[in-house]
């Protein structure tokens, strides 16, 4: 038999106001199941604390109802109360007779008689409340970082400096990312390249980092603590292990016509290559597509194709035979940086996207993207740094840089601000005009966002110093006219349209997520939003937590960033990863959802509907060993406790601890009004 | 077990008893946001707390019309803002079944309220509170419902001449 | 539209006919329990050319000849499978029969009387069907589509049954005549109506002739359900409220109805019991509404549950007024393609929500 | 499915052969029309910049007309009726103030929504039967190597919004069209560039200053006609062409796409109106015959040498 104590509170004058306290606890006291009622001036002092104590002992209450406020105010405060007693905390609940109640309304009978039923309700959920433990988690102290750009290469450093161990995944041959391109960086104009390569090497010689380049996450098991991640090492078709990064494979090989991923396709590499001569590891892969022999061999040609690369290695490290291999890690929490991709605007559009072939990108060589130009810009690039354009090599001498190409369209492009352009296109015109002093900078631009640090100040100078020509409108389209790239737009301060004759256009085309994001999103049952970035778990307060336990998130995967904003992003998902990799376990309410086992059929619906990957099916076998049937299995270490599953388990198979059917039961027939 | 409820208000005049299924993430803490606000409403509604408006299951909505609720509200995060990503998609489809059949059966969809109030939505739960009140109160108490469950069993002899009305449909 | 079908279908079958014994797949491997018994079997079959991997036919429906008897003869006897579950022609009319032996295929019939959803056979609790080995089943296109709701829902492996579809013309209200009699707008079942499935495609074998559509009953389903959207509400409840308190709560509609294939039905449950059990008016509210619920998205409105229903509710007016809502708010529409993601237990994001404040 | 057709005025005017050339090919592809019984001016121009209501009026008449008949569905060839037509429906449908007081303006209820086809697309629906015809011809295929240049203007794409037609600035609905009548389409650049429109009469120098764009863009690009599907386009390229063009250069004939695609389909060139230009197709149209017969003489020729042996 039940014996619940009810505690009714007066909250100063804040509930006994308007509520009849004492009356409260009257009714309550003859409610079934009620083996002791009393009201008090405030349940959450000291005092009051020690009165529900002094009952749970001396009247041995099963359940404890405190009728006061919110439960999200003080229900932590009264199950450690109860717990001092003796009594298991999940037995203690809140009758919100406060905020729900007293707060609201004014009639004094009519708030008492509210007031009394809230009380009732919860008297007879907690009739229903079983004593339930806090689940502990253990937790594996090693991270995982996917993405091996300037935000993973931080968050790594980070993790590994706090003691941690770091497995770092890159899915292209180098680490780097799309910094490695920039040729100077904003707004301090210092060189890219010269700041990140210390990281790089920094991140590869860290006896805590575990590197796996030209490798992706193919799988995620497990939750918070315990996850295992099985990831796919493509084949390199070149022995890490014995290479020694001499080079002489790239200088043997024929191809020379591939484009360069690095050179975002301004330049050539071989087709045995590293992206970029200061490639960590530096360690050459085949690109099978364009490698004769393997062209060969997708042929169904037998004879052994080629092999200058082999003959040039004097190490004999090319390995053709190579295949993918599939690793497991086991990891506590994950870091996820994949950062962005600029979108490719041309004519032809996957994704029902519109693309903005009036823009000519693809078709006029003359047309090129920003990080098209960082390359050009950039000393290590295909002109050594020499602008000039890729049509005929000229210099250009008039060069139109066109602001939010697909940013801020919610027509035809995306509807967010890409957020950098603003500061590499005022970059970009001034160091062109560095690099040719009599050339002509026009930006077309819808209006100047440079919020940051030295930001504004940089653009201005662009514009003051280095005369850059800011043109506010649109530009309705780009074609070329002979020898020039015509960009007709215009300008709407001087209302007037106008025709610029170009001798090369630089679009600021939109930052997208990586292709393949939400597959990884998928993959870490992380929400992302309609472009495919990464959702934080809260915009202000969570930045760089996901929605999964245990899953971060840094730099441009989660929306456009700047190298500042990744950087900082990537330390604070560190300072996140090492705070948990501070306790010894995790502990979690035990308000999770289980699954009876002689009841279920197996029709998993449950496994669809959970938002966590928390269900499974399970395979019930009889004693010979055979599979008799199959039945849905609950990972209290993942469920969050949502009842989704419960409330589509057509035969109630599934129990949620704390919102149980039949306390909710409970909870309505304690409101019944008829008999 | 009230006396707050039908017919027992002041004056005699009918005071609906609503219930309303509520998220805990959500809905109720946006109730407790009106409470700190002190906005004051009517004093109908009993709220049960539930961890997502995923976990509400429509039996809950049946069984509180059958225990004699005159109204209900069904109030979660919206969407997109759900705490567990997605309970609220689900609960979406659910509820436009539950409410379309429900309606079909002779339920007065004015009886069932659906809103989506946030955290930071203390008026408009009180808006929700006052209209849904409001609008019960005039269809009057469900009894309809009440002769239903009070009915002795086993009266059921008729078994209702259905082809007539569907014979006038088909012309 | 009425199209009427090509006859193509008769003319390729006589040119294949002789050899399509031959050309089948032949994958004449034995039970388990002759394997043990008969050791040498198990050498003698092993072919190599033979797949090994299941023993049936690749699923995809082979054009037969319209012979139902002759393909449940030739399954039987080549002991593909042990039982075929289809229809005969029983005292009082058509009836399920289980058929075992090859010679007793001639027993099987189709025609306008097969009302009877036979995939309620496969509901994996009915151990006592499951007993009788490796089965096939004779389904019409609104059968097939309840298969795939239990394949979706894991209850049934395609793998593990043969589907003999038959092309259907629609069937009669009821099974008990003696004989097939011509459909016409009084005797039709309504629910043939505007069929949109009357050849399955989820089967292995399809079988029969083309038919005609059904004829147009004198009120449609559809039409049924605009005549009780069109009351007040409040008559809409009396109507509801008179049928259900002649509900006696013998759950025959359960049991013939080939998706309610819980373990324990939440009718049955008691702690908390959300449904009263008693043939009371109000837990029969609770039951059929909740019945036509737990079928939302999964029904096949194959009619049954009122066929069968001794108080003569109406059911399929609850079934179908989900069926049109599902049609209308998530574009769902009950299909025999496994791969089509049940609607309840998904969503859009976009999903209708006007009726949400 | 019913089609109606609301002529408009200068497909009886000013632009006849375009008339013409629309009823003759609609005939040829069997599609099945009615004009709209007492049909009233669009507004074209005049009446809405003039009074909101009689702009939306005006076209609203007329689709009600259209929804009397029975129609769901309606084809206005001209570019600016079609644009009226749509921009009534999309204001009525996005403003219900004005759909309330629209009623007793029209003294008739509301029309539901219709289809509104433009020329372009309803060709293009039935691109198929185009491409049927084209195949089916026993004579050699005229139009076969023709470069054109399709010429969409604003109306037709612009507001996108209103008549959701094809994309504002890369639409290729027309270059289906042309391609289905066994022409070449050129890629080019000035498309839905600005014709100068109305201001033919008024600012007749703008107009030849944005008409000489677009004929040197159509030429530099290959072309040998233009096709149009707008009165004023035509006129404004036809009319003028000869005070945009240089001396020396051969003009560009400017074709409606029904004229195309009548040719494409076999019907003769006076059938089509084609007469009525005042850039003569007649040169071009006897050299891509020449050249067709020409193809087809030699085609025949060996299959006639391999007879004889």
């Amino acid at each position: 038999m039940a014996r619940v104590g009810v505690f009714v509170c007066h909250c100063g004058e804040n509930i006994a106001r308007t509520v009849d306290c004492a009356a409260v606890a009257e009714a309550l006291a003859d409610h079934p199941g009620v083996a002791h009622a009393e009201d008090y001036k405030y349940m959450c002092s000291d005092p009051g604390q020690a009165l529900i104590k002094r009952a749970i002992i001396d009247k041995r209450l099963t359940g404890v109802v405190v009728a006061a406020c919110s439960p999200h105010m003080h229900e932590k405060t009264f199950r450690r109360a109860a717990s001092q007693a003796g009594l298991n905390p999940f037995l203690c609940e809140m009758a919100n007779i406060r905020e729900h109640c007293s707060w609201i309304h004014e009639d004094r009978e009519a708030a008492t008689a509210k007031a009394t039923d809230i009380a009732r309700t919860i008297a007879e959920k907690v009739k229903h409340n079983v004593p339930l433990e806090t689940i502990h988690i253990p937790v594996t102290k090693r991270a995982m970082v996917i993405g091996g750009g300037i935000a993973g290469i931080q968050a790594a450093l980070d993790i590994a400096d706090g003691g941690h161990e770091v497995v770092l995944v890159e899915k292209d041959a180098s680490i780097g990312g799309h910094m490695a391109q920039l040729s100077e960086t904003f707004p301090t104009l210092d060189c890219s390249q010269c700041i990140l390569t210390p990281r790089m090497v920094e991140a590869y010689q860290h006896p805590n980092i575990k590197l796996m380049t030209w490798s992706e996450v193919d799988s995620v098991d497990g939750y918070i603590g315990n996850f295992k991640v099985t990831v796919r090492k493509k084949a390199r078709s070149v022995d890490a292990d014995v290479c020694n990064g001499c080079g002489d494979c790239m200088a043997a090989c024929p191809n020379r016509r591939t484009p360069s991923e690095f050179d975002a396709g301004l330049g050539t590499r071989s087709a045995i290559y590293v992206p970029f001569p200061q490639a960590v590891p530096n360690t050459p892969v085949i690109d099978r597509a364009n490698c004769g022999r393997f062209k060969a061999i997708a042929k169904g040609i037998k004879k052994e194709v080629c092999g200058k690369c082999a003959t040039a290695c004097l190490k004999g490290a090319i390995d053709f035979t190579q295949q993918d291999e599939l690793v497991t890690e086991e990891v506590g929490a994950i870091v996820v940086a994949t950062g962005y991709q600029l979108y490719s605007i041309g004519r032809e559009q996957p994704e029902g996207l519109k693309g903005y072939g009036e823009y000519g990108y693809g078709e006029v060589p003359d047309v090129i993207d920003g990080l098209q130009f960082e390359r050009l810009a950039s000393a290590s690039g295909p002109t050594a740094g020499e602008i000039r354009r890729p049509s005929d090599g000229k210099a250009p001498q008039t060069i139109v840089f066109v602001h939010c190409v697909g940013s801020r369209d919610p027509e035809k492009g995306m509807s967010y601000c890409s957020k950098i352009c603003c500061m590499y296109n005022a970059k970009h015109a001034m160091l062109y005009r560095h690099k040719v002093h009599d050339g002509r900078a026009v930006l077309f631009y819808m209006d100047v966002r440079a919020a940051g640090k030295g930001y504004d100040e940089f653009t201005r100078r662009a514009v003051e110093q280095d005369g850059a020509e800011y043109l506010r409108g649109r530009v309705s389209r780009i074609y070329r006219d002979g020898d020039v790239v015509k960009v007709v737009g215009y300008d709407t301060l001087g209302h007037e349209p106008v025709e610029i004759d170009a001798d090369m256009v630089v679009l600021a085309t939109a930052m997208r997520p990586q292709p393949g994001i939400k597959e990884l999103a998928q993959t870490l049952s992380v929400s992302y939003d309609e472009h495919g970035f990464i959702n934080e778990a809260h915009p202000k307060l969570r930045p760089v937590e996901t929605n999964t336990a245990g899953v971060f998130v840094a730099g441009a995967c989660q929306a456009p960033r700047d190298i500042p904003d990744s950087v900082a992003m990537a330390s604070a998902t560190a300072a996140k990863v090492l705070a948990l990799f501070s306790n010894a376990e995790l502990e979690r309410e035990p308000a999770v959802a289980a699954v009876n086992e002689a009841t279920c059929i197996g029709c998993l619906t449950c496994e669809r509907v959970c938002p966590y990957g928390a269900v499974e099916a399970k395979e019930i076998r009889d004693r010979a060993g055979n599979v008799v049937r199959m039945v849905a299995s609950i990972n209290p270490g993942v469920c969050q406790g949502c009842g989704t599953c419960q409330a589509v388990c057509l035969s109630k198979s599934i129990e949620l601890a704390t919102f149980t059917d039949e306390q909710i039961h409970s909870e309505i027939e304690a409101l019944a009004f008829w008999p | 077990m009230s006396d707050g409820g039908n017919g027992g208000g002041k004056g005699g005049e009918f005071e609906p008893r609503i219930t309303a299924f509520v998220c805990n993430w959500c809905t109720y803490t946006g109730a407790d946001l009106a409470g700190t606000s002190r906005l004051h409403m009517a004093s109908n509604v009993r709220i049960i707390r539930l961890p997502c408006t995923g976990r509400i299951d429509p039996l809950f909505i049946v069984k509180a019309f059958e225990r004699g609720a005159d109204g209900v509200i069904v109030s979660g995060c919206h969407p997109a803002d759900c705490h567990y990503t997605a309970g609220n998609y689900h609960a979406r489809r659910r509820f436009a079944l539950f409410r379309e059949l429900a309606s079909f059966i002779g339920i007065d969809p004015g009886r069932m309220t659906f809103s989506w109030v946030s955290a930071s939505e203390g008026a408009k739960w009180r808006d929700v509170v006052d209209d849904t009140v409001a609008r019960v109160r005039a269809l009057g108490p469900f009894e309809a419902y009440r002769r239903l469950v009070d009915q002795p069993a086993g009266t059921g002899e008729s078994y209702a001449s259905i082809e007539g009305l569907f014979e006038e449909a088909a012309r | 539209m009425t199209e009427p079908r090509e006859p193509m279908t008769d003319a390729k079958d006589a040119t294949t006919e002789p050899q399509d014994v031959t050309t089948e797949p032949q994958d004449v491997t034995t039970e388990p329990q002759d394997v043990t018994t008969e050791p040498q079997d198990v050498t003698t079959d092993a072919s190599p050319a033979r797949s090994d991997t299941h023993n049936y036919p690749e699923t995809g429906a082979h054009d037969e000849p319209g012979d139902l008897q002759g393909v449940a003869r030739r399954l039987l006897a080549e002991a593909k499978i042990d039982v075929v579950i289809g229809w005969e022609d029983g005292r009082r009319g058509a009836r399920p029969v289980f058929i075992t032996a090859a010679d007793d295929a001639d027993r099987l019939i189709f025609d306008a009387r097969c009302v009877h959803d036979l995939v309620s056979y496969l509901n994996p609790r009915r151990t006592q069907v499951a007993a009788l080995g490796r089965v096939a089943v004779v389904v019409k296109g609104c059968d097939a589509k309840a298969v795939a709701g239990l394949l979706r829902e894991g209850q049934v492996k395609r793998d593990e049954v043969v589907l003999i579809g038959v092309r259907c013309g629609g069937v009669l209200e009821v099974a008990d005549l003696p004989e097939a009699v011509a459909l016409t707008a009084d005797n039709v079942s309504p629910r043939c109506f505007r069929c949109d499935n009357r050849e399955p495609s989820l089967v292995d074998y399809l079988v029969g002739d083309p038919r005609d559509e059904p004829p147009r009953p004198p009120a449609t389903v559809d039409e049924r359900v605009a005549a009780l959207d069109a009351l007040p509400v409040e008559e809409r409840w009396e109507f509801w409220a008179e049928q259900f308190s002649s509900c006696v709560r013998c759950y025959a509609c359960r049991q013939v109805c080939p998706l309610c294939v819980c373990e324990r039905c939440v009718a049955d449950k008691s702690v908390p019991q959300w449904i009263e059990t008693a043939s009371h008016p109000r837990g029969n509210l609770s039951w059929n509404l909740t019945r036509a619920l737990h079928l939302a998205g999964r029904c096949v409105e194959c009619g049954e549950c009122e066929r069968v229903c001794p108080a003569g509710l109406p059911l399929t007016l609850l079934n179908r007024k989900l069926a049109q809502v599902l049609r209308e708010r998530f574009a769902y529409v009950a299909t025999d393609d496994p791969e089509v993601p049940a609607p309840v237990g998904d969503y859009r994001l976009d999903d209708a929500e006007e009726f949400i404040r | 499915m019913t089609l109606a057709y609301y002529p408009g005025c200068s497909l009886q005017g000013t632009s006849r052969e375009f008339g013409e050339s629309f009823l003759a090919v609609v005939e040829a592809l069997h599609i099945e029309m009615t004009e709209i019984d007492d049909w009233n001016c669009c507004g074209a121009s005049s009446a809405h910049p003039v009074s909101r209501d009689l702009g939306v009026a005006l076209p609203a008449r007329n689709l009600a007309l259209a929804a009397e008949m029975g129609a769901d569905e309606l084809v206005a060839p001209c570019a600016a009726c079609y644009s009226r037509l749509a921009a009534a429906q999309y204001h009525l449908a996005a403003d219900t103030d004005l759909a309330a007081r629209m009623p007793g303006i029209l003294g008739r209820p509301l029309p539901p929504a219709l289809r509104i086809h433009n020329v372009v697309d309803l060709l293009a629906l039935h691109a198929p039967r185009i491409e049927e015809l084209v195949a089916a011809r026993v004579d050699p295929p005229l139009l076969k190597d023709l470069r054109v240049a399709a010429y969409y203007g604003c109306l037709l794409v612009r507001p996108n919004e209103v008549t959701g037609f094809d994309d504002a600035e890369q639409p290729t609905t027309m270059e289906a069209v042309i391609g289905a009548a066994g022409a070449s389409p050129v890629a080019w650049n000035m498309a839905v560039e600005c014709c100068g429109g109305a201001f033919s009469i008024s600012r007749t120098q703008s107009v030849v200053r944005l008409g000489r764009r677009i004929v040197a863009d159509a030429r530099a690009h290959g072309a040998q006609a233009i096709a149009v599907a707008c009165p004023l386009c035509h006129t404004n390229l036809d009319l003028r062409q000869a005070a945009m063009t240089g001396r020396g250069k051969e003009p560009l004939p400017v074709l409606y796409i029904t004229e195309l695609v009548g040719l494409a389909v076999g019907l003769s060139p006076a059938e089509l109106g084609i007469k009525r230009h005042f850039v003569d197709a007649a040169p071009l149209l006897a050299e891509l015959a020449g050249k067709a017969e020409a193809t087809a003489a030699s085609a025949a020729a060996p299959a006639a040498a391999k007879e004889r042996a």
